[in-house]
């Protein structure tokens, strides 16, 4: 399975991401965000990290960058692409998935280990996981969710949201909201469930020495939907 | 500008100094001039109260490939792998605008690391503010965190531990100290030495702007009433533009066209290419036209002393700028040939087709002033009587409640929570134990690393205080099961022209020297921070101790948190009761008088290297040092962290059960066994000779101290995590 | 010449930075404050001196790139 | 009423982020780009009706919170 992980000036998680999905079998290439072409890939990751610094709005100016041309059409024809972090946010400026992301709620930064619950497995990402709660990590200073009441219902009635913060038992709570997102929101999809974008890095997760391994089992599972 | 006595003095010069400079030049130095020696002379940059000391602390073993002198320190960790680390302070600029101030310093530090071809793989970062009612401490705490996170998280590199305090000392003159390691091949460190005649000189990074000029020089003076004067010398870092130089930095390295590079610190352009020619016994020649600058009609006295940041000086090979250039080109970063190196043995400035200085480079460097400074020797203060009856009506779970919340004990995870402690995929400890662990990436070793001090116990005695910062970090390592292998010092004290402040940095110092002598533990880098203070008020001495060891099967790695019921419980190191400046008779008796722990050197080492070898046998389920607070705040640390109960036995002492509980008695851990190997353990103990004693059993979720006393885990937490929460959000 | 651009969220958008500075300034003694909200504001200096032009220039870079059309609002509000 | 006021950095002082976005703005095709500098806007809403109080109560704030006199100016550029 041959998967691309873009890097922008600025990016942090390339590498992390790259470990990630060679581990769990993918034979992944790094992309310069100048270049004009995407290698032939069944996945493309939008990696963390702070592209252009964050300056003016997170993400904002990644989007401009030459590779996402290619990257958006490779989206519109059906290929799969995931945004985690700055990669989500990466997303949402290019209106691949719908939304935005202000700064979180209390202004901080936040380093720590949440659990999400998934909302819909009718999916390349999440189908035939085998558990409905994973423990991942966040770590970001802009993940609050938000979009307009219009666009909740449009995102609710096509089943976009793909996980929501929640406690171990998988209860959605404001109390186990880290950030203000709005309905607990911690990833979503587009209308077509192939790009998804989320704050949580499961890349983060995938060895039992690190803060836990819940990624590992979304990688596995992954690749095994793709093949 | 014409330069004479008054204009000398402005500069921070002394009227001795500028006669020297006119001796040694023969003549009047232009203001340019004048300008690069007060950088060059001032305290920060030519350590010229310091020097004299810092040469008595033990720099070498068998581990150091690089001691003090380049821009950090190095050491070896097998395999052909080394660490650079080094510490910095940046208080003043933290004081007076605390977000930028502490970005920039750990900005500045990252840069020392991989000026060296290392790239970064862990920060920390220690950190010490006023009285918590202070008015201005709150908004300095939120500014200095938020700056540290914001350029530590820009650029991808976790910040794994730290240290943060507050004491009144520090009510008008915060300290922020940094620190990076960063991990290298052995064969690839990069030195700032030049080296070769006509070699081009090259300036990368961001261009130079008016941000930070004297910068260094006010790093060297006290506040006082002008400080107002000086805001405008705060840099505003950009790490964005430093995660790109890392990369195009660390690019370049990896081909063969760099002879040497030095990272713009303080002192900028002035400090960078002095440093280079002078270690290569060579000249330089800079025309100033070719500076990259934000701003237009710069004077070549802007462009010498600005710190604008994130920039760099190289050294190249002849006939490779192309390479470089392309590099620094893809990375959209600032690249331009500035001078080249020369045979002169001067630092010469060409602008506008003019030479607007011309030193011999000896003058600036070799001959820079260098003073013994008078200092006062401090006595071991007397021994306070214990009053009984104060202790007896006391009740240990409100003082284990106290002791737990209060701001020096409390749990910082409002703190490290907003630092990106995970990023880069390695951390294998995060902040909240004794040491950050980092893996080194694709092997099966992993790097610790603790940052410490002590300032309550150096102001009490310099002496100890010093060697006892050095136990501490020592401990931290060892604790997570780490063998100690050097050390990084970031010395904060007052004014050196005071005869106590001096004082207390000779024998700061020499205590240093002594612990880390005894314990192998070199010191391979640091850094000097005089002045801190306000008007005549000095800081509590404070050396910080930046500690760094090697676990080389990261399997093996120990953690606090307390495992599994019915574990035993033991305590290493003899506890006779030392409550003289502990955190218990500081907050609970407000007792402030008194000498620090004993320092016994030869148990420290004993039982340190007792228990990694207790370790090394796989013998340990957990363990963590006894420091702040003493064996009952260690214990509840670790029921915590592990949300694990112990019931205590009833201590053999004679000393009251207080006195047990919280006294500060140095070179001491709590230690977590499996029943079966008591006996192999006590075995062990006993050959070493090492004092040891079973203080409980792990049982669930309650801390039972005696048959009266009980408090669950539950409380133990909310006792431990509220404060700086609630401080905070007030 | 330079153009002055002010970019602000759209009403019914939540301002988590504009609420925590009204907190803050509350808890400061500014007790009579009923609303804070933050914007960007941006001073870009074009080579164009037709004022009519310039606007123009930095409308559109307004559009394309300084605002997020989803969310905020851009104003010119001088040129000079 | 509400005041609006701007806060920018001083005119020495380096501001990454209009760095950054003028470099985007150039890949963009917006070739004719002197400079650009960014700064905050806040509109706040405050329980005053009388304009000349109300700038000075905001104009407090700004010297209080808003805006870092190290490194920032701030000006009034509206009430209303
Ligand atoms: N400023 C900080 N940044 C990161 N971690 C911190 C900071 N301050 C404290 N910590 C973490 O909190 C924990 C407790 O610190 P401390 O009480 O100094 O520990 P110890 O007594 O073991 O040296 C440590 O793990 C430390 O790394
Ligand atoms: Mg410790």
């Amino acid at each position: 399975m041959k998967s691309s992980v873009i890097t922008f000036p600025g990016s942090n998680c390339d590498r992390d991401m790259d470990v990630a999905l060679k581990k769990f079998g993918f034979n992944n290439k790094m992309v310069w965000h100048n270049d004009h072409e995407l290698p032939n890939s069944d996945l493309v990751v939008l990696p963390g990290g702070f592209s252009y610094g964050d300056y003016l709005r997170c993400g904002s100016m990644a989007s401009k960058s030459k590779i996402m041309q290619s990257v958006i059409n490779f989206a519109k024809s059906g290929g799969l692409v995931m945004g985690i972090c700055n990669g989500f946010q990466i997303l949402v400026e290019t209106g691949l998935v719908p939304g935005v992301l202000l700064r979180n709620k209390y202004l901080e930064f936040i380093c720590k280990n949440v659990f999400v619950k998934l909302d819909n497995k009718n999916n390349k990402y999440f189908k035939n996981l085998n558990k409905d709660v994973l423990e991942l990590h966040i770590a970001h200073n802009e993940g609050n969710y938000f979009c307009t009441k219009d666009q909740l219902k449009e995102i609710e009635d096509n089943n976009q949201i793909a996980v929501y913060y929640c406690n171990n038992l998988g209860q959605i709570e404001e109390k186990f909201n880290p950030n203000g997102s709005i309905k607990n929101i911690a990833g979503i999809f587009n209308k077509e469930k192939n790009v998804l974008g989320m704050m949580p890095h499961p890349e983060r997760m995938i060895d039992q020495n690190l803060s836990g391994e819940d990624g590992s089992l979304f990688f596995k599972n992954l690749i095994n939907n793709i093949k | 500008m014409l330069v004479n006595e008054k204009v000398a003095i402005e500069h921070g010069l002394k009227v001795d100094e500028y006669k020297k400079i006119c001796n040694l030049l023969n003549r009047t130095p232009n203001i340019t001039e004048l300008g690069i020696f007060s950088a060059m002379w001032n305290e920060h940059c030519s350590y010229k109260s310091s020097k004299l000391h810092l040469k008595k602390l033990p720099t070498k073993g068998k581990k150091v490939i690089q001691g003090p002198g380049e821009n950090a320190g190095v050491i070896d960790v097998e395999d052909g792998d080394a660490i650079v680390f080094k510490v910095e302070s940046h208080n003043h600029p933290s004081f007076i605008e605390p977000y930028q101030g502490a970005a920039t310093g750990v900005g500045g530090i990252m840069r020392d690391v991989f000026t060296m071809g290392a790239r970064p793989i862990a920060n920390l970062n220690s950190i010490h503010f006023g009285s918590p009612q202070h008015k201005k401490t709150k908004n300095l705490l939120r500014g200095v965190v938020h700056g540290i996170g914001g350029y530590g998280n820009c650029m991808g590199i976790p910040t794994i531990a730290g240290q943060t305090s507050f004491d009144s000392s520090y009510n008008g003159n915060i300290l922020v100290n940094a620190m990076t390691l960063g991990l290298v091949k052995k064969n690839k460190i990069f030195y700032s030495k030049a080296a070769g005649l006509n070699k081009p000189v090259i300036y990368v990074g961001s261009k130079t702007g008016r941000d930070g000029i004297h910068g260094a020089s006010m790093a060297s003076a006290s506040f006082d009433e002008k400080i107002e004067d000086k805001k405008p010398t705060v840099q505003v870092g950009d790490p964005f533009t430093e995660k790109l130089l890392l990369e195009a930095c660390l690019e370049l390295m990896a081909g063969d066209s760099i002879i040497s590079i030095q990272d713009m610190g303080a002192a900028g352009l002035t400090s960078s290419s002095i440093e280079m020619a002078s270690k290569g016994n060579l000249g330089i020649e800079i025309n100033l036209d070719k500076v990259p600058c934000r701003e237009s009609k710069m004077t070549p006295y802007e462009i010498m002393l600005s710190e604008s940041q994130e920039r760099m000086l190289i050294v190249l090979e002849n006939g490779k700028e192309d390479i470089a250039k392309k590099i620094f080109d893809k990375w959209n970063l600032d690249f331009a040939v500035i001078g080249k190196t020369t045979n002169s043995k001067n630092i010469e400035l060409i602008f506008n087709n003019e030479k607007v200085a011309n030193i011999p480079i000896n003058n600036l460097v070799e001959n820079s002033p260098t003073y013994d400074r008078k200092w006062k020797k401090s006595k071991l203060p007397k021994k306070n009587k214990i009053k009984k009856e104060v202790v007896k009506k006391l009740k240990i779970k409100d003082v284990l409640k106290k002791v737990l919340s209060s701001p020096n004990v409390c749990s910082k995870e409002w703190i490290w929570q907003q630092y990106d402690h995970t990023v880069m995929g390695d951390t294998i400890q995060k902040p909240g134990g004794d040491s950050g662990v980092v893996r080194i990436h694709g092997t099966n070793k992993a790097v610790a690393a603790s940052i410490d001090s002590s300032a309550v116990y150096c102001w009490a005695h310099p002496l100890t205080g010093g060697k006892q910062v050095v136990a501490e970090s020592w401990r931290n390592l060892i604790s997570v099961g780490a063998t100690p292998i050097a050390i990084t010092n970031c010395l904060n004290f007052g004014s050196p022209e005071k005869e106590e402040n001096m004082g207390e940095f000779v024998e700061c110092v020499q205590g240093i020297g002594e612990a880390s002598e005894y314990l192998k533990f070199p010191v391979v880098s640091g850094n000097v921070s005089f002045y801190n203070q306000t008007k005549d008020v000095g800081i509590k001495p404070t050396p910080t101790i930046g500690g760094v060891g090697l676990i080389k099967d990261y399997n093996k790695m120990i953690t606090m948190n307390f495992k599994e019921n019915d574990n035993l419980v033991l305590i290493l190191g003899k506890t006779e009761g030392h409550i003289d400046q502990s955190l218990f008779a500081r907050t609970i008796l407000d007792e402030k008088n008194g000498p620090p722990p004993e320092v016994n050197l030869f148990n420290e080492k004993n039982n340190g290297e007792s228990l990694l070898n207790l370790i090394d046998k796989n013998l340990i389920k957990s363990a963590h040092d006894i420091s702040l607070g003493g064996i009952l705040t260690a214990i509840a640390k670790m029921c915590i962290k592990g949300d694990k109960g112990i019931k205590l036995k009833r201590s053999k002492n004679l000393i009251n059960e207080i006195e047990y509980f919280f006294s500060e008695d140095q070179g001491r851990y709590i230690i977590e066994i499996n029943p079966k190997d008591l006996k192999e353990v006590t075995k062990i103990l006993n050959k070493n000779s090492v004092h040891h004693e079973e203080i409980g059993v792990i049982i669930d979720k309650e801390l039972i101290i005696n048959e009266k006393t009980k408090v669950t885990i539950d409380e133990l937490k909310s006792y431990n995590t509220n404060w700086l929460t609630n401080y905070m959000s007030k | 010449m330079k153009v002055s651009a002010i970019i602000t969220l759209k009403k019914d958008v939540l301002d988590p930075q504009g609420k925590v500075i009204h907190q803050t300034l509350d808890g400061m003694g500014f007790k009579d404050v009923n609303e804070v909200r933050q914007g960007k504001y941006f001073e870009i200096d074009v080579k164009e001196n037709d004022p009519k032009k310039a606007k123009e220039i930095v409308e559109n870079m307004c559009s394309k790139l300084l605002a997020n059309l989803v969310i905020e609002n851009y104003k010119i509000i001088e040129t000079q």
